[in-house]
């Protein structure tokens, strides 16, 4: 009769172990997608590199790096058709590489330029969210109209384990499972959210099982086995399409600080990042790449060097874009200017010459 | 013309604006069988099917951000609020997304949806449900805040705001639904939004307000004009962000006198803005201070003393009093 | 691997079928409780069906009727003890009354008196609750409280069906299975939030199973069956006392209109009221004590009588209480009145002797 | 007497209110370990353990309202919003619970407690950090709101917000955390809440300010002093609700002239309250508008702009010499 606290047990889906072992059955993919992987983890991994050396240099501003991620939102994103959408959070940069937004445009963002928040140009991909767990609502909102539009477009909300805790993340879970909505909550675990650890987050064993409480599909993924990811997401997509929203789980670790303003020695125990850094995603699928003989050494090398000079490219692009102007943020808050705000603009054109 | 309440030009209007436009839709707590709390979607479900007249869960975060996502993706819903009062429980979704996301987007995403609330006392309803706190939405840049005062206005005003694309807050007076019936175009017609109206004129005092009070001071008015033999402009705001600037100081420049009325409490409340703006731009031409007739800076209070609390007759004429013994 | 939607499978506690005949193991009440119990059903009722009529006749306002109820909230207030806490919403009254709360404080309340929030005087029942769902956090600070204070007292939420979709309602229940918190969240599943059935208001097929998302403990129980609902919440409370939190739905049926404003003919299909007629908890709780023989015709006459004399003079006292006066609601907003306030408040009194 | 930073002297105060008080706790995010993102309970879990400094879930309305909780039932919770941006989040809480309890339980219920937030720009920080919302709680009777623009007031200031038996936001200006080191008394002393600080008498012009645009409107006055002669008033409010009318009003009845710093918004901000409020009660006294210098009526911008999109010394500048030039 009584329903016990974690009585609902989670099994986590594996396909390939911590050294790159299958253990799983084989997912549908073929070697080019196999690479294909591989080489947007580099990516996701060079770009989040030189972006927190960009930051030590003063030349970008605050950056949540994702490394340690990069199986989780390559593997997710990887799984989504070009007409999918992304809600990210502020540290979905691997995944919204992989679905199409620039490099240029996160570094405009870092950079705080006015054009940093334009990704939905010419992308299915929302501005990046910090109100933690209101993407959640706007995801559900744009799958409805998917719906509603009767277009086969599934919504996807990034969100982190410390997100789980918001009320949003709550009533868009239930929203979707009312409305059938085409839509997948995306939870990257990664055990911390800043300081607080996973098991201060919430009592429940795994977030995949809150998905009971919606009535709706729950499935936990290793989060750094890019294979699991993506066969999950690739189901969980599925079901999606057909308006059976899914709550995914992918089980991961943040190997950096918080944010370039954050010191994790001040919370974190000695030892846990070296656990987890033997479980890195990348080198996990470096070694079943190698072991399968389509990949070395030396195309590991080339292909760190193409991705670093990718991201010095537009680095460059977004470094001699010309700054945002004061003037300019007039223009953004209503289609047609009021008077007042015309006038407040006027003032600063004329400041600006006196200056 | 036919003769309609406020709420019958309302749900007139919903019925028109979605037979107009495919992509407008409505949802919220008890709107669709029950045709909402007060009856203003009443009989849509039936008309236009339970996908474009959605009941909700009670979750008004969810209701805002929902609609946010929609908006984005080319409809354009209308949420119901079902009282203005639970507006606190989507203060991010309203403030912090559906107001910035054009601006956060540079440009490159629009929100044009609408939230609809009833909001204003006199009614005798539960705690909470006759909150004004549209001065927090002045204070929220990038959401418009419209307020009908007639069954005209609402239907020229929330056609004006469905079509607008930028969010607006659509405040109803909920005293006001059923008040009056009024004579209403049947035709479509537009009411432009930050576009105050006069509905008198008059040379001696201007009296600003608008929602629930216009009525009411079109009747106090109406009242010292004949006993008094005054001349009293009054303006209708319609839209309290943005605000109607021209109207109102020439309005003042002219009369030299003026007093806001709103039910909203003092401190820190439309008007506060309305006589700062008075104060930085026509300052030289009042001749008596700007009084404020208001809600106290108390909750708003249990229903047996509301009707003392809210701006009523005796003190509207006293801020008339005071600010003519100057 | 897939957690399926509703795969959480939870089973209603119940003790008395619908005629009063005992179907689950007798719980531990004797005659005199199982009396009071019944007594305190009538009690409600009575009070309800005169507050309905009061209302219809202007003397008392927007009223929200909880007839059906009955076993719901006496069962569960009768379980309480005294150090322990109500957090009500609207439409508590059978709760609030078993836990002390005066009829004339209710009669207050509905007549829109100032006097009618000062349940917390003499009594553990927190003012009623308008806005949905907020009421939850309260009872968590409180438990939080206890629990710091280390007082053996529980803190109980009573909210509805509805209740359950808000945010408050999550990051509460969260919170509670975070801290172990001496917590009981029960929720009257009375099938409607006003309009809107159960079944619109979340996919999950029970209530009780949204605990899995909290890792806290989850039951069902017959809330039309006022012994099931007592024992179920005597244990739950054991439970929570020891710093288990629990969620317990008691699925009953809200006979009458949402409040005095609502017209339910205008959503509810016709056949619904009556099948739930056939299980209303007093006729149900009749039967089983007539059978057991401890009560009759007589008695129940009595008992209604004296139910209503009691409704009687608590209207009464409540009626000729001095009503509200509008200088007063300036001296509850703060401690001490800013001069702001004392200068509005003195402008009222000088305008009443104006008028 | 020591020196302290800003935050050091927050760091204290709280370290000397847990001591004094058993029933003082501290619950936030990352409060805990974390010492919080601004290092305001820094090492305070290490001394007094993990029941009275708790790390809570991210989820801002459970912070507040369990707080509201915890404080009728007699502990005088400090809850940390981790930016005041998040406070949204919180708003049904903060507006419509922790400051409404005393009113709805017909003052037998009160809710002691303090939440504190980090809020003003100038710090380049992710977008809804940076916010000033001070204005919506001078909004919601019930509520008062403190901020500090010294270490010296932030500890006096503090020390009441804890002890007093209302609830109370304290802002705390993050530009100024670490922006001076000041001396500050270890002994117990309080500021009084609801009472402004002249911070500098003059006969010219009133500048009325508070928080973070405090140390800026000193520089640029005493530049100007310098350089023109001129005699500037300051008053750093403190407290922005209630609030402390009479010194704004003597002040301005001495000056005839008063600008308004503040980097929230303009529209329906505090500066609007403190200009209608000197416009009802000191009008004749004037002879020159009311100027606000504000942040713009816009969504806080992004940090490659937001210098100029604060109150700077140009345009703090501007207004003095706008309010001079009648
Ligand atoms: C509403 C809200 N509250 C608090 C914050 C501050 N904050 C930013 S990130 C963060 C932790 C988020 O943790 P998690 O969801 O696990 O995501 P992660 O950072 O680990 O990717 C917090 C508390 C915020 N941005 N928004
Ligand atoms: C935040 C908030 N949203 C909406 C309402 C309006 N409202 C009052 S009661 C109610 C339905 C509640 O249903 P349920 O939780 O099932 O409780 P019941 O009324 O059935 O007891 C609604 C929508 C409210 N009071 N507060
Ligand atoms: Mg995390
Ligand atoms: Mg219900």
């Amino acid at each position: 009769m009584w329903l016990e606290p974690n009585e609902t047990i989670v099994n986590k889906v594996q396909v390939l172990d911590e050294t790159g072992k299958l253990i799983g059955s084989h997912p549908d993919v073929n070697d080019d997608e196999l690479l294909a992987l591989y080489k947007w983890m580099v990516q996701a991994r060079t770009f989040d590199q030189r972006a927190l050396k960009l930051q030590r240099q003063g030349r970008i501003g605050t950056y949540a790096p994702m490394i340690g991620q990069e199986a989780a939102q390559v593997g997710s994103a990887f799984a989504l058709k070009k007409q999918d959408w992304i809600y990210p959070s502020y540290r979905e940069v691997g995944a919204c590489l992989v679905h199409g937004v620039s490099m240029e445009n996160f570094f405009l963002y870092t950079m705080g330029h006015i054009k940093g928040g334009t990704s939905a140009q010419g992308t299915n991909v929302f501005p990046v969210q910090i109100i933690i767990g209101a993407q959640c609502l706007h995801a559900v909102g744009s799958a409805w109209a998917s719906k509603y539009k009767d277009e086969s477009s599934v919504s996807v909300a990034y969100i982190g384990d410390g997100g789980t805790s918001q009320g949003d993340f709550h009533e868009a879970l239930n929203f979707a499972g009312v409305y059938k909505l085409p839509t997948v909550f995306f939870v990257q675990n990664n055990q911390w959210a800043i300081s607080v650890p996973r098991s201060k987050q919430t009592a429940s064993a795994t977030i995949a099982q809150k998905a009971a409480a919606y009535g709706i599909t729950g499935i936990q993924v290793d989060g750094n086995d890019v294979l699991a990811v993506y066969s999950t997401m690739k189901e969980a997509l599925r079901r999606a399409r057909e308006g059976k929203p899914v709550l995914v789980e992918a089980v991961t670790y943040r190997q950096g600080p918080h944010t370039t303003a954050d010191d994790p020695t001040k919370y974190r125990q000695n030892g846990e990042l070296e656990q987890w850094l033997a479980k890195d995603p990348l080198k996990r699928m470096k070694a079943f790449l190698i072991e399968r003989g389509i990949w070395n050494e030396e195309l590991e090398q080339v292909e760190f060097e193409t991705a670093n000079d990718k991201v010095t490219k537009a680095f460059e692009i977004a470094a001699s874009t010309p700054s945002s102007k004061t003037v300019e943020v007039f223009d953004f808050v209503y289609e047609q200017k009021p008077s007042q705000l015309a006038e407040q603009q006027n003032s600063i054109q004329v400041e600006g010459v006196v200056k | 013309m036919t003769a309609m309440t406020m709420i019958e030009a309302i749900n007139f209007t919903l019925k028109k604006e979605m037979e107009r436009d495919q992509n407008v839709i409505c949802l919220g707590e008890d709107i669709g069988k029950n045709g909402g709390v007060f009856r203003a979607t009443d009989g849509l479900q039936e008309l236009f099917g339970e996908n474009r007249v959605v009941d909700t869960p009670i979750a008004e975060s969810a209701i805002v951000g929902a609609a946010v996502g929609m908006a984005t993706r080319g409809l354009r819903p209308v949420a119901e609020i079902q009282f203005l009062g639970f507006i606190y429980e989507a203060m991010d979704q309203m403030a912090a997304q559906a107001s910035r996301i054009r601006f956060r987007s540079g440009g490159t995403i629009t929100a044009p949806m609408v939230v609809r609330a009833p909001f204003g006392g006199g009614v005798r309803t539960p705690e909470l449900h006759s909150d004004s706190l549209e001065g927090l939405f002045l204070h929220s840049p990038g959401m418009k805040v419209v307020m009908p005062s007639s069954a005209y206005d609402a239907k020229g005003l929330l056609a004006s705001a469905i079509r607008d694309n930028d969010p607006v807050l659509f405040l109803e007076p909920m005293k006001l639904y059923r008040a009056f019936k009024e004579e209403v175009p049947e035709e479509d017609y537009l009411l432009g939004i930050g576009k105050a109206n006069i509905l008198k004129e008059g040379e001696d005092l201007t009296i600003i307000t608008y929602g629930p009070t216009v009525p009411l001071v079109k009747n106090v008015v109406a009242e010292i004009e004949k006993t008094q033999g005054l001349s009293i402009e009054i303006i209708d705001l319609r839209t309290i962000s943005p605000l109607d600037e021209e109207t109102i100081l020439s309005s003042v420049q002219k009369t030299g006198r003026a007093v806001i009325v709103h039910e909203a409490v003092k401190a820190g409340g439309p008007g506060a803005e309305i006589s700062a703006l008075i104060n930085e731009k026509a300052l030289f031409h009042l001749t008596a201070p700007i009084i404020r007739v208001t809600g106290f800076d108390t909750p708003y209070p249990v229903p047996s003393v509301e009707d003392d609390w809210l701006p009523n007759a005796t003190r509207i004429g006293q801020g008339i009093r005071e600010v003519l013994s100057h």
